[in-house]
């Protein structure tokens, strides 16, 4: 009975939090959310000073190796400090082309992506116009897309690999709630889209690595959204007692502590679930995302409420924990729908 | 106990709605359905003055000074159907709603011809000073100082969340006219021109990129000795009498707002399939309950208006609407999915209902957090022990 | 705008309060809960001495004329001492007679219900066997039915008075959760029913006459739980102070009375709405009713909850409230079922 | 980290099942699936000796005691295999799991030698005697008194919610030993034999009609001055102890019986087509997700239960739990309808899930109430200030 780290990843777990703590700082993100999302510097240090971006991907192409555990406990730390970082693009997009892709498709993108070179998105494409291999429609709501060099694109029939600078794909960036990850519509016109060669493994792969990367960071964020809700709560007096002496804010508090524990709970499960090829995975997954999603919502709401006037500020970093939470909530399938996936697992067909 | 209303009120109602539909509907059709409070803002002191001229602009006051003496029910009718008319915000509400009705209760004969024929004309726009940084949901822990120089009182501090700040005329100030007293006490209420180099306002930008709200810093900043409402020290009783004329005739307007967002949301839901989703039904069905109990409560709480009594629905009022306004914004985003999270344009601008969904937070925390709230409805509604004071 | 009580329905509830407190106590609704459920002296007090059995019905049948509202004013104070009676059937075969039954039907039982010499309940029978005026079948969970001489059945098509000493009607009591209100199944072997001259106008009025019963049941019980509760928490003390004066205890009573309210304005929203046959009526009765039951039971929990284990003993009267109050929840349609028709009827057809 | 158990251990589960399923489906077939703490006490007496015989009561205790050392993993195992193969309610859970360790850890040799043997095989049967009518959340505020008269402790006084007192030899009593003391301070641990004429027990009947809990009534009650554990005034550091022992390792088994409740909700849901409702879809994917978080955040909790570090997911393991099984009953009446508030025959006596749904609304309030939960929660493991007590 271990279901608890092992020395190395308490390690990795240090490492990772004091990274994105010193370096993930507001400024640093504000200055990113201003441009396209994404704090370049920040990413290429993680990438080849901190090396952590191959954790999860096979080290015959560049990667570290370890598995989702590993990938969970940073997308952890870095969600915990609501990092402009193209994450969630080497949860979806590399672990598609690692398991699903050609060896030649591996050598051609896996090392790029994990040095930083590239930065990849990914999307499901369900009712766009699939011709063979000819893709013809408008990707929507795609991560970090304006910044992405790859997109992975899937749908119950394959999976393929479009290059941003392929002919006849277009992107249009938007304006988004989170500024930390825009999203972005890519408009393929008739591309030649590259098939990966086991799309059922690359879907898996995409899912999953989403799924686990957008829990854990959700989880990364409730807790930070806690302590730095508990930091204020001892510092903050009125009627001449500090706030967090006042019982109802404590229980709030206490509330968003029980949650937190079982988003925790869930994430590891589904990261341990899926490395070790469990029964169980596909019922930890969307466990996972539906709960941590929504944990995070209630942990961010809190968060300003609990803050009262600055929390609903620009200059208070509140809104950017209650805007990726948002965000979270919808990506890759929302609450309901997961549940949904989890009620026909467990009972049989959907309603 | 009947829903509605009489006939007489009916018919005052058709001429309200007469009126301002001419008036949106014509000379002032371009600031009709106008969200927000900062835009076009000399153009809707036009329509301040518009009102004025028509003795529609504070109706519940008394004939002499602007109004017609109307009845709550009147004042009802008036705010439903100026908003069901499209009518903007109104830019002068702090001026109308709180300065306007104080000074005629407490104010001098010379302050009310001073200041109320430009309240009720929208000439000069007011804002409020009560909160400060460290007086938040502690509204009593004010710092701002004042001291009698000569014929003039100088004031020294900073107030915060002072809306229309930005462009209003005049500010209503409570601050410390004792040295050394605490609390509640040794407060005075003061009302000074915003338009003197002592006063400096910054916009507070809030997370939905928009300001509204903003930090009101007095730097030796003046007013003559009588620009005091009661006496020094009694600035208190003044303001809880400020807060308290809040009566909520302009509720049942608001709630219109309510409804078009409602409105919207089911359009939405329509729109994209998610009409047939029976969990957001579910959620949907919930909203229009709270909407409609929101509107019998109101109409319950003015029905007692004058009663003395400690009214159930009046105190639970402001938690009611402020949480279903949350959880409408939070329904809101779920129905439209990602294409909510996505701007319009480039810039970080918001369509009505995300805007909502992100400025609706603010609504459980400014003029008394849920907190606060629950703590006033246990202890004057349900008679329960105070919360105790840290400080005494 | 007079959305208040006028002085003559503030007179009729300060006298069923009072009549009710003095009368339904705990010891005499606890002895009518170990027989059928319904406390006769209290019942008949209420009908004879009172007088208050005839709101809402006809005076020309021995009613006291009046409407919905009076009968909520009624309603609100008989639940707020969950009293042991068969309230609910006035509210909801009577009104079905006095609205859709002949002149014959109406002089037959109107001035018997009124009167308390016959206790009448309802039930809808959708699903059973119905030919001609014959009816066969076990018609469920029929409140107070095993105390009834006469009910009155509904279905899509029709609306029947059936005499409980009809050849070919048994009726099976059941020990149920709810002893102040049991539930009975009542079987039809090819009965011979009686219709009601109009099915419609009977239907409504049942409809309308149960869920504004049941909702202001549930208003009264609700702020009779509330109240009970405040008074213990003045009482008792823990930890050297008075409950009362913990925070998280005073905001959850302040988050009961903020429902309760909106309670109150919906059992009255609802009666005066169906009392002026508003176009409101039908979205007011199933707001009301989904809305009010939920209050109830959110109220009655608390109860138990805040006196801590006393509160979940026999002895102590909280099990009462608590009990009416899950019995309510699913009577006569449950919430969302009501909510389902709300969004029908604001949105269109059904999902 | 890893989510399952070794090969060992997976090993120590199948011997476990082997042995329970072979006595539960032969000799005990009787009482397997046993429901409640009432029924068949002298059967489930004989199934403690049965166990004890094979070394199974107490696994965790030390050899020389009946136990097998066995590790928290295996602790783990043999409550998830007891609970699978349907092993009735441990008739002297208070025994082996409350008292034994404490004497164990706190006893004397002479102590450990009188009592060990007879909780171990299920002879002696113990209740706890800590709450009292005024000592509900406020544990210390015991008013139950015990003094020494020669070479007995005469004790005086009334606990409440003493379980399974009606069939129990002995009780551990927490008694105020110095007049005049007050809250922890001045508290004696007694061993007290329940067959004596100062003892009085009376059942507590709860709202599902049933009674698993009773007052009991100390009148000149007497034991040996040796009854003690530790010293005398030293009981709360004792009882305190005691209360930590509740490690958690009966989680595991615990969660078998919420497993079979959830799939009973489930069959009904089938049974009567709510399964294809959307609403109770959702309502049981939450339901199923809660649970099998509760698995997972006991299986970290017992990963780390030998490190000293305050544990999140120990702390808010209790309220989880309660707060999840409170909603499961909710769940299940809406799920069974009307049918679900009729008892199966003429008594006051309720099938499995309304049971559940009656007699869970006490899981938020024994063994700390959900508001205490959050209180220890936000202290200790959030640092935020003590709630104040008001006599100090």
């Amino acid at each position: 009975m271990e279901f608890a780290f092992t020395d190395e990843q308490v390690m990795i777990a240090e490492t990772v939090q004091a990274f994105f703590k010193d370096n993930a700082t507001s400024e640093r993100t504000r200055a990113a959310m201003k441009a396209d999302g994404i704090d370049r510097e920040l990413w290429a240090s993680f990438c080849t000073e901190l090396g952590l971006a191959g954790v999860g991907l096979p080290e015959d192409f560049g990667g570290a190796g370890l598995g989702m555990v590993e990938f969970a406990i940073i997308a952890e730390a870095a969600g915990a400090q609501v990092a402009a970082l193209p994450l969630l693009g080497l949860a979806t997009a590399a672990q598609a082309i690692a398991a699903g892709g050609s060896e030649e498709q591996k050598a051609e993108w896996l090392p790029k992506l994990v040095s930083g070179e590239a930065i990849a998105a990914a999307q499901s494409i369900y009712g766009l116009s699939v011709s063979g291999n000819t893709l013809t429609g408008d990707v929507q709501f795609v991560p970090h897309g304006a910044s992405a060099d790859v997109f992975v694109l899937i749908n119950a029939d394959g999976a393929w690999i479009v290059r941003k600078d392929a002919p006849g794909v277009s992107v249009t960036t938007h304006t988004t709630m989170d500024q930390t990850r825009p999203l972005a519509t890519v408009s393929l016109a008739g591309v030649a889209a590259e098939p990966l060669a086991d799309a059922g493994a690359a879907r898996d792969a995409l899912h999953n690595g989403a799924w686990i990367c957008l829990s854990a960071e959700a989880l990364g964020g409730a807790q930070e959204a806690l302590n730095r809700t508990v930091a204020y709560s001892l510092e903050r007096v009125q009627f001449g007692r500090q706030i967090g002496s006042y019982q109802a804010y404590k229980h709030r508090l206490a509330d968003m502590l029980v949650d937190i524990e079982q988003a925790r709970s869930a994430v590891y499960w589904a990261a341990c679930a899926v490395d070790e090829g469990s029964d169980e995975a596909r019922l930890a997954v969307h466990s996972a995302k539906s709960f941590c999603a929504d944990t995070y919502f209630m942990c961010a709401g809190n968060m300003i409420q609990l803050h009262g006037g600055i929390g609903f500020t620009w200059e208070h970093d509140a809104h950017l924990f209650f805007k990726r939470a948002r965000s979270i909530l919808s990506m890759y399938g929302n609450g309901d729908w997961h549940r949904e996936q989890v009620a026909a697992l467990i009972m049989g067909e959907a309603a | 106990m009947k829903l509605g209303f009489s006939q007489a009120e009916e018919q005052f109602r058709a001429e309200c709605a007469a009126w301002l539909q001419s008036q949106l509907n014509g000379d002032f059709a371009d600031i009709k359905g106008l969200p927000g409070m900062n835009s076009m803002i000399e153009r809707r002191k036009d329509w301040e003055q518009r009102l004025a001229e028509n003795r529609w602009s504070v109706i519940g006051w008394p004939e002499e000074w602007g109004g017609r003496n109307a009845t709550i029910a009147q004042q009802v009718i008036f705010a439903e159907e100026y908003a069901r008319a499209g009518g903007p915000n109104r830019a002068n509400h702090i001026g109308v709603e709180l300065a306007g009705p104080t000074i005629l209760a407490f104010g001098t004969e010379e302050q009310k011809a001073k200041f109320l024929p430009g309240i009720a004309n929208g000439t000069q726009i007011w804002c409020q000073g009560y909160s400060e940084p460290n007086a938040g949901s502690d509204l009593a822990n004010v710092r701002t100082k004042a001291r009698l120089e000569g014929d003039e009182w100088v004031v020294n501090g900073q107030k915060v969340w002072t809306s229309l700040a930005h462009y209003s005329d005049w500010i209503f100030v409570v601050a410390r006219s004792e040295e050394g007293s605490k609390g509640p006490k040794g407060l005075t209420f003061l009302m000074m021109d915003m338009h003197q180099p002592g006063v400096e306002v910054r916009p507070i930008e809030q997370i939905n990129g928009d300001a509204e709200f903003n930090e009101t810093f007095f730097e030796d900043a003046r007013c003559p000795a009588d620009s005091l409402i009661g006496t020094p020290g009694d600035g208190w009783r003044v303001a809880m009498g400020l807060l308290a004329f809040e009566r909520g005739v302009s509720t049942l307007g608001q709630q219109m707002g309510f409804r078009n967002e409602l409105d919207a949301i089911i359009a939405a839901a329509k729109t994209n399939g998610l009409d047939k989703d029976a969990v957001i039904r579910q959620r949907i069905a919930k909203a229009e309950i709270g909407l409609r109990l929101m509107r019998y409560g109101a109409l319950r709480m003015l029905s007692h208006a004058d009663s003395a009594q400690i009214d159930g629905a009046a105190l639970t009022y402001k938690i009611q609407w402020a949480t279903w306004r949350r959880d409408l914004g939070e329904l809101a985003m779920d129905v439209l999915g990602q294409a909510g999270e996505i701007a319009e344009g480039d810039a970080y601008e918001w369509s009505a209902l995300p805007n909502m969904f992100l400025f609706g937070r603010s609504d459980t925390i400014y003029g008394g957090t849920n907190q606060i709230q629950r703590n006033i409805i246990a202890e004057r509604g349900l008679g329960l022990p105070r919360e105790p004071r840290g400080d005494k």
